[in-house]
């Protein structure tokens, strides 16, 4: 009967294409597939054939893209495309089918978007590299698997693009495979991801065994009308899959991947910092939010947490990574690494929102940072290029008046990452501010203002270091602008980083998430539509822009003055610093930051050698218990047997016709018998 | 008083196996000629043996064959290879020993089957010339052929095996 | 119509056509060879499109009489269970086949050994009397003991081949009593499975013959799959056999072992499975972590790989001790799949031998710049080998994995810290030493595969990456026939996954 | 006590202990080999004494084979001596160890 209905599913589901417009999705996911098999498969040996493959089928996805957010995102209707059927065995039943929603198209433009700019980027920044169509080939895979996650509609196809993430991220991060460092970092980057994923697929096997679906819609019903179906696992099912969540979005204690990713070409850094890689374990919670909507339970073991719920737990650590990161940027020189620990630092901050149960702020802050921090990565490209790859802020400076355009880009993205007012990283951080106040963290609050005066200070140091001042060294002197294919993306992203947020974009995502929640009610009373965004953008700007203030003026003033401070303690200390003044003031601590509160250390010295130690043990086990006493035991001992035996093989006939004629007294004795 | 065939029987019997023990087991000499003359008596007596088994074309055939042709084989090779070693060689006492409790163990246990099995429904056959003949040459006639094959065969072997040179 | 019998028989008349040509035509010879190899593979792809998903039946059936004193008949069909393995036996055949350009002496007596391996291989999956299943599987293992010990390399080949031979042997001897008592204890005069299936449904064997034979199989068959702790022969075996011996018996031969259990064993000894179960389910850990720890340690390509095949095989052991129709189907799945990785990887080591000299992984090093298909290749490989998706071991794992949760949680656990933490230290350390890292001097000179000799990589790659990409091909045919099996396996309390199945029907 | 088919066979199996005995205690291929003739001649007489008693010709038939066949057994057998014997210069078995490893 089993057998059957699962022959049922796999009948209905066969692939028919009907021409709803949600099956473009389809499309919007496979061309970037394509455009890497065409690219392997046809024109290896033509970067320009590459680049045009590669560009041609992600822009046209970001068209089609828009197409569907025009469609779905700005309508009220959610849809499910024409589902393959994967896998179906047992009671395990696994489509490969795509969900299109308001969350997912928002995703869908992020994704597309930024990686169409970190191509067109490519072009100019990896001119001249010899595996230069290789490098597409990895862009447009790692945005297949980056729209997998996106579109998917189960946690399995969830999982799966989840490892295709980490892999085309390890292709990417090991794009320079020979230097040694690059290739350490992309299996750092793999393994750590690794790690997160053991957890994800866990937690995913859990949820299955409980309620018998991975379906996303299927799941959210059923636990809308059996809110009890997970049972006692069902806190420990949210933060096994938070796990995954863990290692791809770098919360702490697998974040070390992340700075080391650092080791890959700038506009990888660029695309697994904006809007892909760490940004799916984001989008990840906020996909599954319904998991974490029901009463906090735990298994006898763990009945010591009572109350406490995953989304406690998850918050938590949210914020300590977000923490744990400001404070490790504020003492990094390399500029790709100050960046990076911004980005660890922010997404703890993401994730933090939704520990405190507001995926819509995160959400907004994760596609306002997509653009901004895009903006700073390819920012900081250019400078390097420009630099002839040096890296370090303090050899760099005066940059200011000869890259005058990446300057004024990187500054305003600079400005949208420490939310200064109007641009969009303020309205962004502000509703993470407000979803901690409002449901109840203060003190995750507070935690919020301290480290939005920390990203000031780390952020207007880097700007003051590397663009003001005078050249510090001889590379930062010969500097010139970057080409055009580089400075257009920086211009071009420049444009969301300031305005993004001048669009309804939080009611939008509020509606997503609350659409049936009474508090939130009013707040999405008026249709949300091409033509009231428009309105809002020209006719209600000035309304848009204070919002915060007149909604809630207490995170919005807290996160302004946080800005003021951190960015006056920053020029005070390096207003036309020639060294880094902190390490004398702050010592030990100062050396910590820096080194990363030694967690690299830590775990070179703890983990690796653990795991490495009983692999030696087992391989000694198998060299010398299995395969040397046991196997060479027995094989010793029948060898001795047999030279024991070989005595009586004297070659005397007569030694033989008695042992023959006994044998033969034997048989007739027991015959006789 | 015992009828005359089973005295006859006990005479050959006993003389069988005197000269049987004489010829492998001469305690005086260990000259194998000897032995072979021993041998020729114990098949004549066994020859007797046939006669009283009413097996008169046995008999001769054992006599003829064995007596005559193959132990002027056997005293051609004695002749042929000298063989006065063994003579000087001490005999091997522990072999000795281990043959002859095995023998004893082999021939008690055969005993003891013979003696164990029931004794068959005594009808007696005269193994006379004219019946085996006839019983031969049709009922055994293709073993009978393909023994002469054999013979044949056994001839060629005998005359390459005792070739000098080997080619 | 394809046909079987046709199909058994190609290799065989081409190992015959192969003898009947003088050696030192060595491009007649392999020729030969690969046009046999080609119509095997294509025969039996035929044989796959044709197989009829969504039934149990036993399908292409052929029956002919031999000795029906003793019940014996040469028997063929093909089922869900056995029908992918065909497809993979052959095109693995194939590829080996095309692999053999390295073998430089007794070219004649190779392919004549590889032809008769790959018509004993296929014989073994697809007769359904458990005689000539036997008698097919030693008929493919002699030649590989032979391939092992003439064409082997390495100092530690005459140990190799005869550890690889006495453990095969033996375990095949142990398998061959199993076998013998349950024709003996069954008492239909007969090895045939249907014949079996009908009576013992009819009349089962007692519990106490259950719970003797079936550890004599398990163990029997075990050791040709390289159970745990009976798998030391697999490592160094591959490690000094010649490259297509490796790719057949890794790929193939292996799986006979598996197939036999999910044949015989477990429909007809409920009560044995049911006895055994827990301890099975701890040897399969053996497999899984302790086998994939060793291959953490190992500098050898070829000893990692090999360590790497055997904790794979662990997996298979998770799905069976879980007797699910998820679990065994998965199994069924990472049969099929495994063959074709292990024959790539095998492929992929062998070339690394023959280009570099080498498989010492601290020696190789920066080849993805010399070699940008085989480096590719390489990465392919090795990420399916720790379960990337896209590639066919993966659906396999995770229904294993799925399967195995709810009799068996701990397990899991493991299994999945061994499958995606322990396979990925290993994989990505081989990959990163052999195709990462700076370029080296001494490589130089080596060369990538031409066009030729892809041939065998893509025809895996392919296979790998269609199965991994719609398994449901596969698995819409395995399963109804491994419903069959767990029916029978687990007979009296349903599965215990049937409750939560039927709240999520509802 | 008359004397029947027990009697023969009793001898017949003391001739083939004594056979036996020289097969085992005699180091001289030649004795050796007579030690054979002589079981092979106790077997004769079983066969001879069961045809007797059983009323069948069968038996005799056999011992007529046998016969012939020993004779061609003898001519093969002593030649394989000789020729051995020209090959080590000795028909004595402890010489004859080849057969050891």
């Amino acid at each position: 009967m089993d057998a059957h209905a699962a022959h049922h599913a796999v009948t209905a589901a066969a692939p028919a294409f009907s021409s709803r417009p949600e099956d473009i999705a389809w499309f919007i996911l496979l061309l970037p597939l394509i455009a890497a098999a065409g690219i392997t498969l046809l024109v290896r040996r033509s970067n320009f054939l590459a680049a045009t493959f590669s560009l041609a089928a992600t822009t046209t996805a970001f068209i089609l893209s828009f197409v569907l957010f025009l469609t779905f995102g700005l309508g009220d209707a959610t849809a499910a495309a024409t589902p393959f059927a994967w896998l179906h065995a047992g009671d395990l039943a696994v489509n490969l089918g795509v969900t299109v929603d308001k969350l997912s198209t928002l995703m869908l433009l992020v994704v597309t978007g930024v990686s169409a700019l970190v191509q067109v980027y490519s072009l100019g920044y990896m001119h001249g590299d010899r595996s230069f169509p290789r490098f597409f080939v990895g862009l447009s895979l790692f945005t297949f698997s980056m729209l997998g996650i996106v579109l998917a509609d189960n946690l399995v196809m969830m999982f799966l693009f989840w490892e295709l993430v980490g892999v085309s991220s390890w292709l990417l991060i090991g794009f320079w495979y020979e230097k040694e460092s690059a290739a350490d970092a992309a299996k750092k980057a793999f393994l750590t991801n690794r790690l997160g994923d053991f957890g994800f697929l866990l937690g995913i096997i859990l949820i299955w065994a409980a309620a018998g679906t991975v379906n996303f819609a299927e799941l959210s019903q059923k636990l809308g009308a059996h809110p009890d179906l997970l049972g006692n696992l069902s806190s420990v099912a949210g933060l096994l899959v938070f796990m995954g969540a863990m290692g791809k979005s770098a919360q702490f204690p697998l974040h070390v991947w992340l700075p080391d990713a650092m080791e890959g070409p700038t506009p990888v850094s660029a695309l697994i910092h904006a809007a892909t890689m760490v940004a799916a374990g984001v989008y990840m919670l906020c996909r599954v939010f319904f998991l974490y909507q029901v009463d906090p339970a735990w298994p006898v073991a763990l009945s010591f947490l009572g109350s406490i719920s995953a989304l406690d737990i998850i918050a938590a650590l949210g914020g300590f990574t977000a923490l744990l990161a400001a404070l490790m940027a504020i003492q990094q020189n390399d500029i790709k690494r100050i960046l990076a620990y911004s980005t660890l630092s922010q997404l703890g901050y993401m994730v933090m929102a939704v520990g405190c149960g507001g995926p819509d702020a995160a959400m907004y802050h994760l596609t306002t940072h997509a653009g901004f921090k895009a903006l700073l990565f390819l920012g900081a490209g250019s400078v390097i290029h420009a630099c002839h790859h040096e890296q370090d802020i303090w050899k760099m400076g005066g940059l200011r008046s000869v890259m005058p355009k990446t300057f004024l880009t990187f500054a305003l993205g600079t400005a949208a990452l420490i939310g200064l007012p109007p641009l969009s990283g303020f309205y962004s951080k502000d509703s993470v501010l407000l979803a901690a106040l409002e449901n109840g963290h203060p003190v995750l609050f507070g935690l919020g203002v301290l480290i939005a005066a920390m990203t000031t200070f780390y952020m207007v140091r880097l700007v003051l270091v590397a663009f003001l001042g005078t050249n510090r060294s001889e590379a930062a002197g010969h500097a010139h602008e970057s080409p055009g294919s580089m400075t257009w993306p920086l211009i071009l992203l420049a444009v969301p980083s300031v305005a993004l947020a001048w669009l309804p974009l939080g009611d939008y995502l509020r509606h997503h998430f609350f659409s049936d929640h009474a508090h939130h009610a009013a707040a999405v009373s008026d249709e949300i539509s091409v033509g009231a965004s428009l309105s809002a953008l020209f006719g209600g700007l000035n309304q848009i822009l204070f919002e915060p203030f007149n909604h809630a003026p207490l995170p919005a003033v807290m996160g302004t003055g946080a800005l003021l401070i951190g960015a006056w303690v920053a020029v005070t200390l390096y207003w036309k610093a020639e060294r880094d003044p902190l390490p004398k003031l702050l010592g030990a601590l100062a050396r910590g930051m820096k080194n990363r509160f030694y967690f690299d250390e830590l775990y070179e010295a703890v983990f690796i050698p653990l795991h490495d130690l009983v692999a030696r043990f087992a391989d000694g086990f198998d060299r010398w218990v299995v395969s040397g006493l046991v196997v060479r035991g027995v094989h010793g001992s029948t060898e001795l047997l047999g030279r024991t035996l070989r005595i009586l093989q004297s070659g005397n006939l007569q030694t033989y016709t008695f042992l023959f004629v006994a044998g033969v007294a034997l048989v007739v004795l027991l015959a006789l018998k | 008083m015992p009828a005359l065939p089973d005295l006859l029987f006990y005479a050959f019997a006993g003389l069988t196996l005197l000269f049987g023990f004489l010829c492998v087991a001469n305690p005086l000499t260990r000259n194998p000629v000897t032995s072979a003359m021993f041998l020729v008596l114990t098949i004549c007596s066994l020859a007797g043996l046939f006669v009283l088994l009413n097996a008169f074309f046995l008999a001769a055939v054992q006599v003829l064959v064995y007596a005559g042709a193959v132990m002027v084989l056997f005293l051609f090779v004695i002749m042929l290879l000298d063989l006065k070693e063994e003579e000087r060689r001490q005999l091997n006492k522990v072999a000795l020993g281990a043959g002859s409790v095995a023998v004893a163990v082999i021939a008690g246990i055969l005993i003891k089957a013979v003696m164990s099995a029931k004794p068959a429904a005594e009808q007696l056959v005269e193994g006379t010339t004219k019946p085996l003949g006839r019983i031969l040459f049709t009922q055994y006639l293709l073993p009978f052929e393909i023994l002469s094959l054999l013979l044949l065969v056994a001839m060629v072997g005998v005359i390459l095996l005792s070739k000098k040179e080997l080619k | 119509m394809s046909s079987l019998t046709p199909l058994l028989l190609t290799p065989f008349l081409g190992a015959l056509l192969v003898l009947a040509v003088p050696g030192n035509y060595r491009v007649i010879l392999r020729a030969l060879a690969l046009l046999t190899g080609a119509l095997t593979a294509f025969q039996a792809i035929a044989l796959f499109a044709g197989f009829q998903g969504g039934s149990a039946e036993l399908q292409f059936v052929q029956q002919v009489e031999w000795i029906p004193s003793v019940g014996l008949s040469y028997h063929v069909g093909v089922d869900g269970l056995n029908i992918g393995l065909v497809l993979m036996a052959a095109l693995v055949s194939f590829a080996a086949i095309c692999a053999a350009w390295e073998i430089e002496r007794q070219v004649k007596l190779f392919y004549f050994l590889l032809l008769v391996m790959t018509g004993g291989a296929l014989g073994a999956f697809i007769s359904l009397d458990l005689f000539f299943l036997y008698f097919f599987n030693e008929l493919a293992l002699v030649p590989t003991f032979l391939m092992l010990g003439l064409w082997g390399r390495g100092e530690q080949k005459t140990y190799a081949t005869f550890q690889i031979t006495l453990y095969l042997t033996l375990g095949a001897l142990v398998a061959l009593t199993g076998l013998i008592a349950l024709y003996v204890m069954s008492g239909v005069n007969s090895l045939d499975v249907l014949v079996l299936k009908a009576a013992l449904a009819e009349k089962p064997l007692s519990a106490q013959a259950q719970t003797l034979i079936f550890p004599l199989l398990l163990l029997g068959f075990g050791t040709l799959v390289g159970l745990w702790p009976f798998h030391s022969w697999a490592a160094p075996g591959y490690a000094a056999a010649p490259t297509s011996t490796a790719m057949m018996h890794a790929g193939v031969l292996k799986k006979v072992g598996l197939y036999a259990l999910i044949r015989v064993a477990w429909p007809f000894m409920p009560v044995g499975v049911a006895e055994w179960m827990p301890a099975l389910a701890l040897l399969c850990l053996g497999n899984i972590l302790y086998c994939g720890w060793v291959a953490m340690r190992q500098r050898d390509l070829a000893l990692l790989l090999g360590n790497s095949s055997l904790a794979h095989m662990g997996f298979c052991f998770l799905g069976l001790a879980s007797v699910t129709v998820l679990g065994i189907t998965g199994v069924v799945v990472i049969m099929v799949a495994h063959g074709l990785l292990a024959a790539l990887s095998f492929a992929l080591n062998g070339y690394l031998f023959n280009r570099c000299g080498t498989t010492d992984m601290d020696k190789l090093g920066g080849l993805l710049r010399q070699m940008p298909f085989i480096g590719t290749a390489i990465i392919m490989a090795f990420m399916a080998g720790c379960g990337l998706p896209g590639f066919a071991n993966f659906p396999g794992e995770l229904s294993v994995m799925f399967g195995a949760w709810k009799a068996l949680p701990w397990f899991v656990v493991a299994a999945a810290w061994g499958g995606l933490i322990i396979g990925g230290v290993y994989m990505l350390r081989a990959i990163r030493s052999v195709v990462h890292g700076p370029a080296k001097a001494e490589f130089n000179h080596v060369s990538d595969a031409n066009y030729w000799r892809r041939l065998p990589f893509l025809v895996l790659l392919a296979a790998l990456l269609w199965f991994g990409i719609q398994p449901d091909s596969l698995v819409s045919r395995i399963q109804p026939s491994v419903v069959e099996i767990v029916k029978a396996a687990a007979p009296a309390p349903p599965v215990p996954a049937a409750p939560a199945a039927v709240a999520a029907a509802h | 006590m008359q004397v029947g088919l027990h009697h023969y066979l009793v001898v017949s199996a003391l001739l083939f202990s004594l056979g036996l005995l020289g097969v085992l205690a005699r180091r001289n291929l030649l004795v050796i080999y007579m030690g054979l003739e002589l079981m092979l001649n106790a077997a004769n007489l079983a066969l001879v004494a069961f045809s007797r008693y059983n009323a069948n010709l069968n038996g005799q038939v056999m011992v007529f084979f046998i016969i012939t066949v020993a004779a061609a057994e003898v001519a093969v057998g002593l030649s394989l001596i000789v020729a051995l014997y020209r090959k080590r210069q000795s028909a004595h078995v402890e010489d004859l160890t080849s057969l050891k490893l």
